[in-house]
């Protein structure tokens, strides 16, 4: 293919993108979020703004993109501003990966990498620094602390999801996603691989600060965390990067163990959003259920339960690989 | 076709730069820092030269590989040093730590 | 007795030892085991002259040690001249030891004196009976330190202690050239001993200017010992010793050890080309004998006018030697011997009678010491060559032969025979002619230990005098053995030219002159030595100041050394210090220059790395 | 100019702006940051060099780990506050020029050498090819550098551990 048209289509890709994620993960999911809460704990959530409420978000996007941009005094001003480029920008790169579900000429999925899960996770370890330059360019002792705290969890739950991930990659013999798509064809692996399905959904809802893990923005103690200092537009993209990451932790989780878009009846793209929002109400379910970790319970838990687990169940797939398949 | 001297050229520019900061700045981060430039400048070279001069093969890829886990290990390991010399002589300005000094 | 020869040096040895190591507590306190000793080994000597003038031989070798793949081979050899000479020693030293007793009496060192002694018949012994070069260096050397701790005995007197010195490093410079004349003997014909040297020359190993060169520097050794014109400035001050030691060691003995060295190594000195050798031999003996004459006139030592006679007659021994009469320079020799050794001892009773050694404080002892007047008279006789004493024989027998050989050392040698008549002669006057001038007791540097105060001379003991008219028996007599010597001493081929009447008379002539003159001066002053004095003043002052050689030496070498000295301490401290100081110097500049190298930064040292590499790299490209 | 060329000199120039922040910026923080564009730009060379796997583990290591244990030390020690200190040593003049001359001497010594004009094809690339060259051929290197982690991991957490 030509350069040119190579680059149209990324260009093309992008905006795709970039709306889609806005609409359905950012605005949707905030929405969903306030009003799953709200019905766990038997209230009603945002009813006002729109039918049921549901343009309730887009008013509060609205309200912040009119909202003033302040800049901390004497805060790190070029690290304050490009963190807020950084965290969504990596958020919204997951997406490049996912297996959407499957049309006539062949899988949609806006690039099919053969390294994919690999990519995924180094895009996803790029959003510690974004965290980092946050935490660092507020000039703001909580923001700072929250920005080490967060950076450190997220370091930390990137191994055990790192050997979900080669668990899976090892089970459907290549890393590109839609082979691992194309392998579940028969069970999907979160039946075979329950234990690396169990790890990956807790490092994803530890990746994305949510609130098991979510110590960060914990209003007690840190405010709002790293991005306690951000106003209007740039507190928006923070949400925007936030869920974005959460929807596309979901999403892989949906390809990787829940067999992506593949489904009997309903048509490929539809089983995998039914199989997403079914993961984004356990997310926000669990967010309402379990109490907050404490920094070193939270960082013990990764180092000294998930990782041994994983890589026990590593080896031992590996090991059924080697002998069963073969 | 971009030429593999180009590549080779770059390389060495980043090298080039790498060792400045090694040279120059008091700051053992930032010397850290400039090490990692310089070995990812070795790491073009070896991924142009398994493009340009073996096709093929997979060695450029291995070595550079390698080349950046044995990076991972050895930032590791200087920013501890850097961390418990920080510790014990209050400084990480590199050219204070001189107690080995005349 | 022949092949137990080697018996007769290991008797005073023995002596030596018993007398060194019991000393006092020995009978006589050591004296008289001195005497045994030195008497077995003269007895023995005897015989030992019996039995070679009976033709037998010995050469006694015995391997002591393999150099190199050459064995070395040492032993005692005998045959006539050994046997003479052993004799000579042997009877002499015997004497003089006995009459030491009596001089060295009351003397704190009394028995080291005489085991000195002992040591000294022992080295001179050994040296005589050596048949190799290296035992006769062997004795030179130890009859070198002998005569060292003789003249130095009385060392807390620091001229005794000078003079020691003196004699030891003078006789050193002769040892030194003959000790290179051996070495280049032992190279070229691989041997020590003499039989295995003289084959080496007659079958060519060595020969032409090197032979000369080899005897003239042996003979070097003998001018060392036996002070000849260059190296005769330590015997006149040797005289500092004890009056025994002057006559047994500077008269009969040691000294003569360098004619017996010549007389030994003959055949060395025949083969060098043309007789060189043998005519510097002579020449040396000729102007030695004038010349020590000459300086013997002016001394008032008694002592010291002996030691210049002994000199010159040395200088007539190895004229004969130098003029082809072998016989007649060894019989001179034992002539010599005698009746040097008999006026020593005369001279030493005088002094201990009148405790002085000035001949002017003396005078008219002839009637208060009798027996020394005459045996003394006997002596001077015979030491100027008045007929029928011995020296008339030996020395004239020289003076023919010189005759023969070469016109100029005949007259060199009447010269000096008429001085010798001359200064002999006033000796004589001036110590027992005349009424006696010695008033001051104990006053002049002579008299020491034994002699008791001047003021009525008197005749010495008898255990001195007894040895005096044995010596005095020996001189006159021995003349008429001079034939029976010539058949029994000779070297084959070396024939002594025929007496001729005239020459005879000549000699005698001279000799009565030289009396006559001393007389006109000193006994009847019809031309009284004062007066003397004042018209002759340039030579006289010459000849006091001895040709002004001691005080050449003392300038040239004393100047030298200074110079060597102050060379060599300059050298030392600014080369050799210099150099050292510099490298210290160099390091520590070193190390301050490369301190600041070392900053103890690390990206000095990174620096410094990638410099080096850029310099490396440009260098290769450019080459 | 084809695609890739600008695609490459973009790279570069991206690489090589963010490299200048990284060496010369007087604020620590700022040339940590910086780091991480330098290895995004790095990382689009492997792809244009058609090196992926190699360009996504860049990214996870480089640009995820190091430069966030980069801004982490420099957050723990006074490196992130002592700002404003003299960030340049004395030697800063003759560094670069050794550093210069050395860049010279390779360009030099890079641009004078012909290289081969092998640049064929890739084959079908997939990161298999290198697990199984690792794990294959390479094995002894792909233990030792596994050594090289563990000793590593253990030595950074005992140097860096305050002592009770």
């Amino acid at each position: 293919m030509s350069w040119s048209h190579e680059l149209w289509r990324a260009i093309e890709g992008t905006v795709l993108i970039f709306s889609g994620v806005a609409v359905l993960a950012a605005m949707f999911g905030v929405l969903l979020e306030r009003k799953i809460s709200g019905w766990m704990q038997s209230r009603l959530g945002p009813k006002h703004v729109g039918p049921q409420g549901l343009l309730q978000t887009i008013a509060d996007t609205i309200k912040l993109l009119q909202k003033e941009n302040i800049v901390p005094r004497n805060a790190d001003a070029t690290i304050f501003a490009s963190a807020v480029l950084v965290v969504p920008l990596a958020a919204l790169l997951d997406y490049v990966v996912i297996p959407f579900g499957t049309t006539r000429f062949g899988p949609l999925i806006f690039r099919d990498l053969n390294i994919g899960v690999l990519y995924f996770a180094a895009t996803s370890s790029l959003v510690v620094v974004g965290i980092l330059m946050a935490g660092w360019g507020s000039n703001n002792k909580y923001a700072l602390v929250g920005g080490l705290r967060s950076a450190s969890q997220m370091v930390s739950y990137e191994i055990p999801m790192g050997l979900a991930l080669i668990t899976v990659a090892l089970l459907a013999g290549s890393l590109s996603t839609v082979k691992i798509v194309a392998a579940q064809a028969r069970w999907w692996y979160a039946v075979e691989q329950p234990l690396a399905f169990l790890i990956f959904l807790t490092a994803a809802v530890a990746e994305v600060n949510r609130v098991p893990f979510d110590l960060v923005e914990a209003e007690s103690e840190l405010v709002a965390g790293y991005f306690s200092e951000y106003t209007g537009m740039r507190f928006a993209l923070f949400q925007l990067g936030e869920y974005g990451e959460m929807f596309a932790m979901a999403a892989m989780a949906v390809t990787l163990f829940l067999g992506g878009w593949r489904g009997p009846v309903l048509p490929p793209v539809l089983w995998f959003v039914i199989k997403l929002y079914a993961l984004i109400f356990v997310f926000i379910w669990v967010r309402w259920t379990y109490p907050r970790f404490r920094i070193d319970q939270l960082l013990n838990f990764a180092w000294k339960v998930l990782i041994p687990v994983g890589l026990a169940n590593l080896v031992a797939t590996a090991f059924f690989v080697m002998v069963v398949r073969r | 076709m971009v030429p593999l001297a180009d590549y080779l050229v770059l390389s060495a520019v980043v090298f080039a730069l790498g060792l400045y900061a090694v040279l120059t700045r008091r700051n053992g981060v930032a010397i850290l820092m400039g090490i990692e430039l310089m070995l990812n400048a070795a790491n073009i070279n070896l991924v142009a030269f398994n493009k340009y001069a073996a096709p093929g093969a997979v060695q450029g890829h291995i070595f550079a590989l390698i080349v950046i886990t044995l990076a991972a290990c050895e930032a590791a390991v200087g920013l501890a040093l850097v961390l418990a010399a920080y510790r014990s002589l209050e400084t990480i300005h590199v050219d204070e730590i001189n107690v080995m000094r005349w | 007795m022949t092949p137990y020869a080697w018996l007769i040096p290991l008797l005073p040895l023995l002596a030596f030892v018993l007398v060194i190591w019991r000393g006092d507590r020995l009978p006589g306190r050591g004296a008289t085991i001195s005497i045994a000793g030195i008497a077995l080994a003269g007895l023995c000597g005897l015989a030992l002259l019996g039995e070679t003038a009976a033709g037998r031989r010995a050469d006694l070798t015995y391997q002591w040690v393999v150099l190199g793949g050459r064995p070395l081979t040492v032993g005692f050899v005998v045959d006539p001249l050994s046997a003479v000479m052993t004799a000579m020693v042997g009877v002499v030293a015997s004497l003089i030891t006995i009459y030491s007793v009596g001089y060295m009496e009351g003397d704190p060192r009394f028995s080291r004196f005489f085991a000195y002694l002992s040591l000294f018949q022992f080295s001179m012994l050994f040296l005589v009976l050596a048949d190799n070069f290296l035992f006769i260096y062997a004795g030179w050397e130890l009859v070198g330190l002998c005569s060292y701790l003789l003249i130095g005995f009385w060392f807390e007197r620091p001229a005794a202690a000078r003079a020691a010195l003196k004699a030891f490093v003078t006789t050193r410079v002769g040892d030194f050239s003959m000790m290179i004349g051996i070495l280049i003997l032992f190279l070229h014909t691989g041997t020590l001993s003499f039989t295995g040297v003289f084959h080496g020359i007659a079958a060519g190993r060595i020969g032409g200017p090197l032979l000369t060169l080899a005897a003239v520097l042996v003979f070097g050794g003998a001018v060392g010992k036996s002070a000849q014109i260059p190296l005769h400035v330590w015997l006149p001050d040797a005289m500092e010793g004890p009056t025994p030691v002057s006559a047994l060691i500077h008269a009969a003995t040691m000294v003569a050890a360098g004619v017996y060295l010549v007389a030994r190594t003959y055949p060395l000195f025949l083969q060098s080309p043309g007789h060189q050798a043998l005519t510097v031999v002579a020449y040396i003996g000729g102007i030695t004998a004038l010349f020590a004459a000459t300086m013997g006139v002016v001394e008032n030592d008694i002592k010291r006018v002996l030691a210049y006679s002994t000199v010159s007659q040395l200088g007539y021994m190895f004229l004969g030697l130098g003029v082809l009469s072998y016989s007649a320079g060894m019989f001179h020799l034992i002539t010599h011997a005698f009746f040097k050794a008999l006026l020593f001892l005369g001279a030493g009773s005088v002094i201990h009678a009148v405790a002085t050694n000035n001949m002017k404080e003396m005078g008219g002892l002839a009637r208060a010491m009798p027996v020394t007047f005459w045996t003394f008279l006997v002596a001077t006789l015979a030491l100027t060559g008045i007929p029928p004493f011995s020296g008339f024989f030996s020395k004239d027998a020289i003076l023919l032969a010189a005759y023969a050989h070469d016109k100029t050392l005949w007259l060199l040698g009447a010269a000096g025979a008429f001085v010798t008549a001359f200064y002999m002669g006033r000796l004589t006057w001036y110590t027992f002619a005349g009424s006696y001038r010695g008033g001051s007791p104990a006053a002049s540097q002579g008299a020491h230990g034994g002699a008791h105060g001047g003021g009525h001379p008197h005749e010495s003991p008898r255990v001195m005098t007894v040895p005096l008219v044995i010596l005095a028996a020996g001189a006159a007599g021995l003349g008429f053995l001079e034939s029976p010597f010539d058949r029994y001493v000779r070297f084959p081929g070396v024939e002594a030219p025929a007496s001729s009447a005239p020459l005879l008379v000549v000699s005698v002539l001279v000799a009565l002159a030289g009396w006559a003159a001393a007389g006109a001066i000193y006994y009847w002053r019809i031309l009284p030595s004062a007066v003397l004095r004042r018209y002759l003043r340039a030579p006289y002052t010459l000849l006091v100041h001895k040709y002004y050689v001691d005080d050449l030496y003392g300038w040239v070498f004393l100047r030298a050394g200074g110079l060597v000295v102050l060379l060599a301490g300059a050298f030392d401290r600014y080369v050799v210090d210099g150099i050292v100081n510099a490298v210290g110097w160099l390091t520590g500049r070193l190390g301050w220059a490369l301190r600041f190298l070392q900053t103890g930064r690390e990206e000095n040292y990174l620096l410094l790395i990638f410099l080096g590499l850029v310099v490396i790299v440009v260098v290769r490209l450019v080459r | 100019m084809t695609g890739e060329a600008i695609a490459f000199y973009a790279l570069a120039a991206v690489i090589l702006v963010s490299g200048l922040v990284v060496v010369s910026s007087p604020n620590i923080v700022h040339s940590a940051v910086a780091l991480v564009p330098a290895f995004l730009g790095i990382t689009g060379i492997y792809i244009l060099l058609g090196a992926e796997f190699v360009a996504g583990i860049q990214v996870l290591i480089y640009a995820g780990a190091i430069t966030v244990l980069l801004l982490f030390v420099i957050m723990l020690t006074e490196g992130g506050t002592g700002l404003r200190l003299q960030q340049r040593n004395e030697q800063g003049p003759v560094g670069a020029s050794v550093a210069v001359a050395i860049a010279v001497l390779l360009i030099a010594g890079v641009t004078h050498t012909t290289w081969g004009r092998g640049a064929g094809t890739l084959p079908a690339y997939t990161p298999g090819a290198i697990g199984q060259s690792f794990l294959g051929t390479n094995l002894l290197a792909f233990e030792g550098t596994s050594i090289v982690l563990l000793v590593s991991l253990i030595g950074a957490v005992i140097i860096a551990r305050k002592e009770e």
